[in-house]
């Protein structure tokens, strides 16, 4: 069973993070990919939210972009999005948060606003969206990103979203902050102080490689888990609800006129 | 009494250059057709407000009409970058653009705020991020209760509002159905709201509680049937993914970007002819 | 995980004496059942919170159950008095009453407040009235932006918000139909939510853009049909409009109400028993 | 065309005052009746808003209760209370609110919460309710009252709601106050400095009557006009609109088991 890229590595890991029940804000990519395949397998009652103000879709393929119709059509209900942000997520009953970024701290604060100076970027990213208020309320947040010295930073250009950040527990932030980074390396957990450790590699990944992707001197756990390669039935139901979504997505839509 | 007008007159009388303009929709019903309108009339220096600009606002912005942008997440869904929203911030081209930079819970607070004409909204956010660093409309407020200093961001009050719903009645009565983000919070808030609809039928079922926007809150409405494409109309046409992807290519070049825009918007006379050259084009 | 409970189990795990109670519903889906339990259980020094007491409430009022009222209207409907919550303010009968009385926009401000979890509302509210002077609850704030002087409502929390609705299905959603006042927040704003319904169904509708109180804001669902009446439920009976008359001749005098209230309430052993022992003296 | 009693004189009075078009916050009572008295005569596009959450509600009979289901059955919509308070009454977008009280005061100031002290009082009464901001954010305000010595006085026991009160105009209250009170012996409207005075009475109703049931010293305006009394038309349709209310109340409830 090596027949599996990283990506599919990634996306298993991060969905057997979550359990039956879980009530999860989703983004769109490797998030959408991870909640939707627990959902098909171990975890039938995940309770998906999309910050479009889709409550508990159930989509048979992947959204391209957050508001996708189908998410509307399969949804318990359909809220107006300022209610997804006060009376769910600032409220506490958002279980699991995921989030990426372009850069990332030892800390697990996040950056996806500006490279360079914010007054005069070099590279201007999408910003904040759901995120400053998803690290701050959901209970747990869990980020995933692709390791790379260029990624994961000694210092962030800018700081969107708060991780483990000195003065956090007095800041009114509710949820309890990233409590895992899962990169196509390995799996990265906060130590007491709140500083991310490799805690887990993959299969045939070496420690040393995880450290090479990391921009900082990265702490290792003692013991290193190895996770389990994908399993048969993951890997089925991960690509056949990808390949569903390619299909849907080829289908032609015509202009409406 | 909502006026009924046709988009290019609507724009016209009520949308002057300088003015705030929230165009909203979250993914779905995005009035692409009343943005182009707004680039084939030549508005400048306008104030543009949308939680997420998406391809109408990185139309707008290549075209130079916008000033301001007030935003919480400018990208292209699931693709990728804006190209003409980050040349603007990065090269200032065609002109630099003022960025008023929120979150989206603080937009929605904004918007709830302006739509209850309270002048400012609370909530638990901004925090541990820079971005009140940057943005001095983003301040706070001590609860007097329990002392705890909350997060404020000003009510957001647009001159003019612009949606797209699936259909109103001879009254101006609109009737909205599916994923609705902001929009009712956006359309309560404006000084005016414009609607372009997909249908005009002479009367609505009862709503219920489903979304309705009371012709007392509707000051125009305009026919404009795939007035969101390549948004989309939940129950009457699907998002065109397609060109959300074909959009990362055209826009990355200034060149490429503006013989589009001029070709596609600027070079037909409605919407109807914007879909038709485009049509033209796929044939 | 949804708890499916009989009601009266329900109250008896989750409602301590000396809880913070809201049995919400605008006129149309009072809690009734719900109610009438707590007298059952003989719940005391409970703090009542409910923009509109109605009948329930003068019935707990006045069976002594409540220590505090957090009101904004506290009458019979299109009848007059509640005779009950009238006599335990000026006569302390059958025990003193604290008020926390607050107008309707305030109230429902709390509850938003409280279904957010923001520790206080605002609104431009309490403006030429001596409300304040009466409540020390009720203070302002200033406006960051604007210097405005705004009125301020402490958040709505109730350990327990009680609710009727339409249907549940197994999982614990929760559909509801037609006028729902503030029962969305005050369902919201509770450290536990108890669901009455009329039904059960193995699996609701799409509620796409209706109002559904998903399985995972809904503590308890106990079924309960008639759970409302004298209130009632849309699309599947009328309110007893009769009887709201009538309950001004019950609850006018103490002795009248007493044996009323022991008769129908204490003297059945769950909501069927009271409709039926109603049904009774009707025939 | 003498058979009208008194309080279909208020109503008409009070319906032939909207217009079509008009949004109106209706009360329970006679402002209910003289809403949809107008809504059936001369301004059939009037636009009724019932606290409960019902938006343009048509009914076919007077509502018992604020909240009867044929309110939201013929509604337009149905929204959260908070909604109609805080995004059609504060955001200045009701036309005409009704209100009614135990006592008004010469600058037409209500209580409808205590007669007596209010930590011991000789009446406990209903309260606000949604009075308060009506009174400040309705761009005018109708009062509709029967006149006694009783019930306008000279000074209230409780300000309820504000009317022409000192400081109104920095208050931060969006509307006008009350620009008319219809009482069952006449009509008085405020005059500059805020104070009411009368300006209308009905057929057949002296001046001195209006007077003597105010318990103040009544200011009398320098023109009085004479209200028409209700037209055929008028009473025609305030009596099939009452016949209709009692036949549905008179149909019995069947209690549901």
């Amino acid at each position: 069973m090596n027949d599996y890229d990283r990506d599919e590595m990634m996306t298993v890991a991060a969905a057997r993070m979550l359990w039956d029940g879980c009530v999860t804000f989703v983004g769109i990519g490797l998030p959408s990919a991870a909640c939707n395949l627990a959902r098909l397998t171990h975890a039938p009652g995940l309770v998906l939210i999309y910050e479009s103000g889709t409550i508990g879709t159930r989509p048979t393929v992947l959204p391209l972009s957050i508001g996708d119709g189908e998410l509307a059509e399969t949804a318990a209900c359909v809220v107006p999005l300022p209610d997804i942000f006060s009376d769910y997520l600032q409220a506490g009953r958002v279980d699991v948060g995921f989030l990426g970024a372009a850069q990332i701290d030892r800390f697990g604060n996040l950056n996806s606003t500006v490279i360079g100076p914010y007054a005069k970027p070099k590279t201007r990213l999408p910003g904040a969206g759901g995120a400053t208020e998803i690290a701050a309320h959901a209970r747990q947040v869990f980020v995933v990103m692709k390791a790379s010295p260029r990624s994961f930073v000694a210092v962030l250009d800018f700081q969107t979203s708060g991780g483990h950040f000195e003065g956090r527990g007095k800041s009114g932030a509710r949820g309890g902050g990233p409590t895992v980074v899962v990169t196509d390396v390995g799996i990265l957990k906060p130590q007491p102080g709140g500083e991310l450790a490799l805690v887990a590699v993959y299969p045939g990944i070496p420690i040393e490689e995880a450290r090479a992707a990391v921009g900082w001197p990265l702490a290792v756990a003692p013991q290193i888990e190895t996770i389990a390669a994908p399993t048969r039935n993951e890997l089925a139901a991960l690509r056949a609800l990808k390949a569903r979504t390619e299909a849907a997505h080829r289908e032609p839509v015509r202009l409406p006129i | 009494m909502t006026e009924f007008l046709p988009l290019s007159e609507a724009i016209a009388k009520h949308v002057p250059d300088g003015a705030s303009v929230a165009l909203e929709g979250f993914t779905h019903l995005i009035p692409f057709a009343a943005g182009h309108e707004l680039i084939r009339q030549g508005r400048r220096d306008l104030h543009l407000i949308r939680m997420t600009p998406d391809l109408i606002y990185d139309q707008l912005i290549g075209m130079g009409a916008a000033r301001r942008l007030t935003f919480s997440w400018g990208g292209n869904p699931g693709v990728g970058s804006l190209h003409r929203l980050r040349d603007a911030v990065e090269q200032a081209w065609p002109r630099p653009l003022e960025l008023d930079e929120h979150s989206h819970a603080g937009m929605a607070a904004g918007y709830r705020a302006g739509a209850a004409r309270l002048p400012f909204g609370v909530l638990r956010g901004y925090i541990g991020t820079d971005l009140p660093k940057h943005n001095p409309n983003i301040k706070s407020v001590r609860c007097p209760y329990t002392g705890e200093e909350l997060a404020t961001v000003p009510a957001l009050n647009p001159d003019v509002t612009i949606l797209h719903a699936q259909r109103a009645d001879r009254r101006g009565n609109v009737a909205i159905e599916g994923i609705i983000g902001a929009q009712r919070e956006a359309g309560l808030a404006a000084k005016l709201l414009i609607v372009t609809v997909e249908e005009i039928v002479d009367e609505l079922p009862p709503a219920m509680n489903g979304v309705l926007l009371p012709h007392c809150t509707v000051g125009v409405v305009s026919h404009c049937p795939g007035g969101a494409w390549p948004s989309y109309a939940q129950g009457r046409y699907a998002r065109d993914n397609d060109f959300y992807l074909r959009w990362d290519d055209i826009a990355r070049d200034r060149g490429r970007f503006t013989e589009w825009m001029e070709r596609h918007v600027r070079g037909t006379s409605d919407h109807r002819g914007f879909l038709e050259s485009l049509r033209r084009v796929a044939a």
